[in-house]
């Protein structure tokens, strides 16, 4: 047996119980009760695509350095779900521990003899104490977070405080919820040892960071930059960004006085109408998006494609789950890059940002809404499961009050007036960007066709080659504009002179951070770049020629960022050096590591050739 | 097809409406569809309505889809925004535009092929969501852009040129409208100007989804005498169970009628709709009947035409969604940035 | 002046119509009867997306050389459109000539001094002759063509014997035909000179070759390919391919008794119905194909993405037309490229054939549903308008009588009762392609649950990584095999060693084959190789190793086959040159020449190094 | 959710049909929806329907979409090749099959937000063709899988946990499909075995597109009493216009009913369908009169069910596009290649 692993602050629980069962309440109470310790903390919720009766695991990472990505492994598993047990026992780290139901024994063949078992005896307890069925399982839950309390030398007054808020007003339901916390503590506390190894120390840490997820702050985002329009249809794991963005409204955007709604959400039919309700709204002046996945990507690339070519302001968010196809609905991965950014037939090229975590969520989704005004095209805002459904610990949200919405070339009726030259497709500014005139501006002039043909500079339709020709050229320019004002990349120089760079983005940012310290400490140096925009700013290009070999992170099977990559920069695939994971779960520090040290040393071998795959 | 503006020469004897326009100032570019074609028969009612209705040329947003019927828009109303968007996905185009601002007229010109084939899923719902539209469909029962194959409006066992004959049901648009909840939903013929420029007017003066069904004969590919879409068979077959009179106020009702011939309809804009029965059982407000109606006689092959059905105070998407009266396209930051006090809340309570 | 063209079977003919007005017979008679005198031509049809009134070109190269790609410049323009005389007259070589009606006189100003003016007095005639209408309107278009027939010196025999042919029974109309023809002919002998510099001289160079359209060969292709089920959407320029397997079908493939058809064809009502049928139809063992374009891609994203992930076989025709969005719907592209190789969300990748022309758009088809049967997946027969709806000149085509269907890896029911394994995915030989079942095969065995989300190698659910990872791997592995399956390229080494390389597909071959002549002739010495399928076959990735820089000639703005040789291959974008044409109209053997010429002179200049665009 | 096969001990005594299978070979996997879920017992009348008709387990391939509905497929037919296909588009992967073999049951099973939101158009259309199918809807009013949002069949007025009121008027599946022109149309109740089986098993008999909504309550998210798809609610206002008893030959014909309650009517394959009216003014043959029915019973809340509708000798698609007997997959190149000789005639004819 090899000895009890002794960690304060810095060790990852994970629950594993039955959907449907209340569990969730009772797990999110413990990652709060510790981020009210001070004590930084982040939780991922594996689901399966179900509503009612299947495995589902809730994992919390407790780091005190504030290492808040996926780690891998599990220090503290409690087990409350028997369809899953050996499953789960085998997940337990060497001198791990197990809590589990201790009710009904089990025979020794059940367990591991190189982990610490702490049985308790919950459904007995549940049973002496209650009567109804449904009592049961739902108390069961705050009995184990109870025995938790003690085991792991949580503060009590925390955890009850939580409860206080949680069921505010409802008084007897948080007397209930205090009794059953009690039950299970007091238990532990009278019949195992407490702590244990792994334990929690009240610190400072947290500051005024916030635990939320990318859907809610990417919808108050929406709210924030002035989004009017939603149109969507329900796509795990996207619904919750439309929901949330319904409920923002319903408190912050209804008129003072008649509590008119100063928004119009329409759950639409399908895909092809969400994002055709979008590019009408974005054609008419309003600010609109949608929220969508993969398969909602898919059916809307016809559209995209209009948007693309007529020019048109959208806003899509897509929350990438695993895939090809319905693929794994409860699960992350960045895989829709290519299929966003070259989206629809024939020669098209789309803006794409990418938010590392729920606050950059917030503003960029903001950013977005001016980015579709400004271009006047498709803007995606690449998030992902595990940004969107999983709370995170982040710093506090911010918003300029002196902050202006830029709505872009729109020519006002006076401009009209005036007598000021209006070409739809003109670019007078040398930008590529052209002006538009809004439905309804003016009684005589600006108005003008819209259509997914080809036409000439004044939106007159022409079949003539060098009418469309100048016309793509001139959206190659506008897409060349892009890469200024898209979010710029962020550096990151190693330590010392390092040949070798780095380029990651989206939800790998947080495990990719923790990696470098770990990196260093094996001698690998690395300079970084995170990635936020697609058309790529001239800095990646620099940042990639000014290093021998330059590994990219990402979580799809085909490397579809370095395609990006190598295709737009025109870099030499040899020197750009693929980092893949993408399972479903989350990338972890320890996967990167591992992976870039290993490449390391192949290449340091091998001294800079082709590698065919 | 290029975007001609013909020489507007004001000749003073042209008639102008209460704006001062004349019937030119809501026409379009030279349509380049085949001569003899039902669609610009029915381009011109959209002209001569808006016309006579004084509608600000400009106040109003012209969509459609992918065909020969949806080229129509540039055809008309030379002076609105038109939007040619993608095949059969018009509505919700327009459902998307009309939520940016409710202030305008909404005009949807569609095709059977655009609406009933690849869009019917987009006509369905734009019309159970109660959009404030005039949706046309210009129904020839083919699809001309793409050279006469059937639609899913064709008669069963009609042939096309090339291919075998029809095999499938055919899709009755109008009942179809009226199952889903349409609140103003009619039918006409192209070659009926006089029946449809006030059914035109009667629904862009409607509040919600109002429908217009129009049978428009396409010469070039489906207009042999046993097409129901030829004009040869509507004007034999075409059943009118009323006539409408459309007066924007009261005070303009003049002829009379024998009692029980005549109904008022006023519109929630003061609007008044006077329908002349033809069919004197037939009673417009009452949605079950006309269904009823329009089946039995679909089965002796008349060609129901008419005001069919309409429902005051049904409200719209906008009534439904409880939107403020301003449009949303015109709020600012001050209207929309909850600011940051709401933010420090915010973040406040996800600690 | 300069002096008149000469040149004796070797120009370009062009007629300028009104569609609608029914010169296609008229003039298609002038072609074919150019190739009864034996000569080599080839037509192109320029048309309006429109049905009657508006400007069409019907462009007829005559080339005894037998270089029949599109030439560009006209030798004789035959202007009988008054909406576009000027750009007709604009377009006529120095020395040309313009044919046109003189009934009613038009200015000096009207006409060019640089050419030679040939006025016939055609509405006279028709009036002359004609009452009717309609009559005056159809003759006048035979009568021009007598007139042609004259100037030109074309065989009268050859052009009567084709009248009869196409009019074969209905006596009255050969009659009328030839009247009208001796009409123009008459009068151009009576009042011209003739024949003109630019003149036709029986030879013997068209041999056994056949003038058919692309369309129609790849429908016949998929009747002898054994395709039962085909549904579609009607969209411009695919429309033809689905109308001809109908005739192809009811001629060939009714059973000689009870007149049952042995096919099925469904017009469905769009083009995601039309792929969910043949995903539908390849499920269920039945060889299905749909025919599009662009537009109909996009649509059908989502279900591609399942039949991948699925692997149902599927064979889907792309008839590239101008793009994005519904862009050119009358002009050519190769703009799909991406759209189709890494079609729908999610990491994938799908197979490619590139036909050149109808003989072999005739045996791809069938070499497509033989390679859907047997990597169970989607195969995009990559067509364009130029192809698909132009008449040319190609090699009879043939079929061996002893060519048998690949019907691929399906277990049979006395496989199953033998109790041999069968799992869905299960990679039994090692090539990466599973076996599978047909619905109805076996009362207990055989039978699995289609879906597309993860699963194991059984078939059976599962939102476990190591499952989802392997299938997935898997998946490469079988694309790797599909390398060796689809056609092959083909080779064609320059005179003389040269760095050069050109790579090249599709409706591109026909002018790059006339390019290379020209090119060695201004010392430009290029080894070439067509590309013929997608995964590329290893020869294609040594071919570039082989060279310093490899022109890749497309017909699209991103140079989209670029991006996957440097994608897929690895291949330093430095090396690989974008040649791109993509205005709408078929590339010629004219721009490559001088495209590849400055490029020579650039990269000649300037060493080996990083472009960066 | 796992393929689990469990034990078949074959007890002697479990009953067996004529071809020797007990119910447990009709079984499929345990079920992972929710304890309660309608769509559970629908799962259980599929089963008990293919028993009894001694259908052969294998000749059945059983289609469907996305959503907890369509997820059912994997727990009854254990033995029939299934295909969970896309959201909203079984329809188009269903007649892709069935062309390809006409000889096995096609079994379509979807949900409403499947079937009447984004899959709508899809639903509509292979109606209109008359695919031979069986074509289940498992009505719950909501969109179960992705947690409660309304779909297109969720009354109006109608408030789901999270969001507000659902403001668009609800589609009536059995009036589509009556008005598409279905040959067998069926309305039921999950929670009314014995109306459901007989109904099911009419509709695998019948030759075309048979079409049965069943209103199947979704206990997580919809299930209230003022919702018209809960338990409640259903069995307070189910109307069944009849009872069905299905007879696979008329020998079994026992039950005597008194004159003009109860009709015979045969079908293509000789099977009878003996109808018990209960509301004796009731027609099912008469398709014009079934949609009024249903609609003035509609407006009065009440939930009609029964065979709705059922016409003999419509034809199915294959009839009507003429395809030979065999199945199409079955045809090789001695059937499908015309040859040599053919393609030198082509040849000839193109030079
Ligand atoms: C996605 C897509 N598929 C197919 C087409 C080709 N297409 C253009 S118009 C049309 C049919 C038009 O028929 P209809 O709506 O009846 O209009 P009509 O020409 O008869 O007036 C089709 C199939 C397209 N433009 N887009
Ligand atoms: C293209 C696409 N969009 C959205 C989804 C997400 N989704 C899965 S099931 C479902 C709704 C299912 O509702 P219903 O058909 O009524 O089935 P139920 O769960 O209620 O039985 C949705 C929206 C999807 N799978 N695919
Ligand atoms: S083809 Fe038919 S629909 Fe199109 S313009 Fe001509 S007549 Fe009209
Ligand atoms: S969520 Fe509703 S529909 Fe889905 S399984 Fe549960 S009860 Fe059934
Ligand atoms: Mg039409
Ligand atoms: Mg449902």
């Amino acid at each position: 047996m090899p000895k009890p692993i002794e960690a304060v602050n810095d060790f990852v629980v994970k629950f594993a119980n039955v959907n449907g069962s209340g569990s969730a309440s009772a797990n999110g109470l413990f990652a709060k009760s510790v981020l009210r310790m001070g004590i930084p903390a982040s939780s991922r919720n594996i689901f399966p695509s179900n509503i009612q009766g299947l495995p589902t695991w809730y994992e919390v990472r407790i780091c005190e350095a504030g290492h808040l990505g996926r780690r891998g492994g599990v220090d503290m598993m409690v087990a409350m779900n028997p369809q899953t047990w050996n499953k789960d026992i085998a997940e337990i780290e060497p001198g791990g521990y197990l809590l589990y139901d201790s009710t009904r024994d089990l025979p020794p063949s059940k367990f591991r003899d190189d982990i610490n078992i702490i049985g308790v005896p919950l459904t007995e307890i549940c049973n002496r104490t209650y009567t109804q069925m449904r009592e049961r399982q739902l108390f069961k839950n705050v009995i184990y977070l109870g025995a938790l309390s003690a085991l792991l030398d949580m503060d009590p007054e925390a955890t009850a405080t939580l409860i206080g808020e949680q069921f505010k007003g409802r008084d007897k339901l948080i007397a209930a919820n205090l009794h059953a916390l009690k039950l299970g503590r007091d238990w532990a506390l009278e019949n195992l040892e407490c702590p244990l190894g792994v334990r929690l120390r009240r610190t400072d840490k947290v500051g005024d960071s916030i635990f939320v997820n990318g859907n809610d702050t990417a919808a108050l985002g929406a709210v924030y930059g002035g989004a009017t329009v939603c149109a969507w249809y329900p796509i795990t794991p996207s619904s919750s960004l439309a929901e949330a963005f319904s409920a923002h409204c319903h408190r912050y955007r209804r008129d003072p006085e008649n509590k008119k709604h100063k928004f119009a959400i329409v759950q639409a039919e399908d895909e092809l109408a969400s994002i055709g309700m979008v590019v009408g709204a974005g054609w008419n002046g309003a600010r609109a998006f949608t929220a969508t996945s993969g398969p909602g990507i898919s059916l809307m690339q016809e559209f995209i494609g209009l948007a693309y070519f007529a020019e048109i302001p959208a806003v899509i968010f897509d929350i990438q789950r695993g895939s090809p196809s319905t693929g794994m609905p409860t699960r992350t991965q960045q895989a829709d890059i290519l299929s966003c950014a070259y989206a629809s037939h024939g020669d098209t090229k789309h803006v794409l940002i990418f938010p590392k975590d729920p606050n950059e969520a917030f503003t960029m989704a903001a950013d977005a809404l001016d980015l579709a005004d400004r271009l006047q095209t498709p803007i995606f805002v690449m998030l992902d499961l595990d940004i969107g459904m999983n709370e995170w610990l982040v710093p506090p949200l911010a918003w300029d009050p002196n902050r202006k919405y830029d709505r872009g070339k729109v020519m006002t009726a006076e401009q009209l007036e005036a007598g000021v030259e209006f070409g739809r497709y003109l670019d007078v500014d040398g930008d590529g960007i052209p002006f538009r005139t809004l439905p309804g501006t003016h009684p005589r002039r600006g108005a003008f066709f819209t259509r997914g043909t080809s036409k000439d500079r004044y939106a007159r339709y022409s079949e003539e080659g060098h009418d469309y020709v100048d016309n793509m050229q001139r959206l190659l320019h506008k897409f060349d504009t892009a890469k200024r004002l898209v979010p710029q990349p962020e550096k990151r120089m190693a330590t010392e002179a390092t040949k070798f760079g780095v380029l990651y983005f989206g939800s790998t940012t947080v495990a990719m951070e923790e990696a470098f310290e770990a990196l260093d400490d094996r001698g690998v140096h690395l300079d970084a770049m995170r990635l936020r925009g697609f058309p790529f700013a001239d800095e990646v290009a620099d940042f990639i020629a000014d290093h021998e070999r330059v590994f990219v992170v990402e979580q799809n099977r085909d490397a579809q960022m370095r395609t990006l990559i190598v295709n737009e920069l025109e870099i030499d695939p040899a020197k750009v050096v693929p980092i893949l994971h993408y399972d479903g779960t989350p990338i972890t520090a320890r996967f990167i590591v591992k992976a870039i040290a290993d490449m390391v040393s192949v290449v340091t071998l091998a001294p800079l050739r082709k590698v065919r795959s | 097809m290029t975007y001609i503006t013909k020489p507007r020469l004001h000749h003073p004897q042209l008639p102008t409406n209460k704006l001062g326009y004349t019937r030119r100032d809501y026409e379009g570019a030279i349509s380049t569809l085949c001569a003899g074609c039902g669609h610009d028969s029915i381009s011109a009612a959209i002209i001569q309505a808006c016309f006579e209705l004084s509608v600000e040329p400009h106040r109003v947003a012209k969509l459609s889809g992918i065909g020969c019927s949806s080229k129509t828009p540039t055809y008309f109303l030379g002076k609105s925004h038109g939007f040619n968007s993608v095949h059969g996905r018009m509505p919700s185009v327009l459902t998307g535009a009309n939520l940016a601002n409710r202030d305008l007229v909404y005009l949807g010109v569609s095709g059977d092929g655009d609406s009933a084939s690849i869009g019917l899923g987009q006509f369905a719902h734009c019309i159970r969501r109660g959009v404030n539209m005039v949706y046309i469909v210009e129904n020839n029962g083919v699809y001309g852009l793409t050279k006469g194959q059937f639609s899913a409006t064709a008669d069963k066992g009609s042939k096309t040129r090339k291919g075998p004959a029809n095999t499938d049901s055919p899709i009755d648009m109008v009942s179809l409208a009226l199952q889903l909840g349409a609140s103003y939903v009619a039918r006409s013929f192209s070659g009926d100007k006089n029946q449809l420029v006030p059914l035109i007017k009667g629904a862009i003066e409607h509040e919600g989804a109002a429908f217009i069904d129009v049978v428009s004969p396409c010469v070039a590919f489906n207009n042999n005498p046993e097409s129901t879409k030829s004009y040869e068979y509507v004007r034999g077959h075409n059943e009118a169970v009323n006539r409408l009179d459309f007066m924007v106020d009261r005070t303009e009702i003049t002829a009379n009628y024998a009692p029980g011939t005549a109904v008022n309809i006023v519109q929630h804009d003061g609007s008044t709709l006077r329908l002349h029965k033809l069919a004197l059982d037939y009673n417009p407000t009452d949605r079950v009947a006309a269904l009823n109606y329009l089946a039995r006689h679909h089965v002796s092959g008349e060609v129901v035409t008419g005001l069919l059905y309409v429902e005051q105070d049904h409200g719209d998407l906008h009534h439904f969604l409880e939107t403020v009266d301003q449009p949303l396209n015109a709020l600012g930051e001050a209207e929309l940035c909850p600011g940051g006090d709401v933010l420090a809340h915010y973040n406040a309570a996800h600690r």
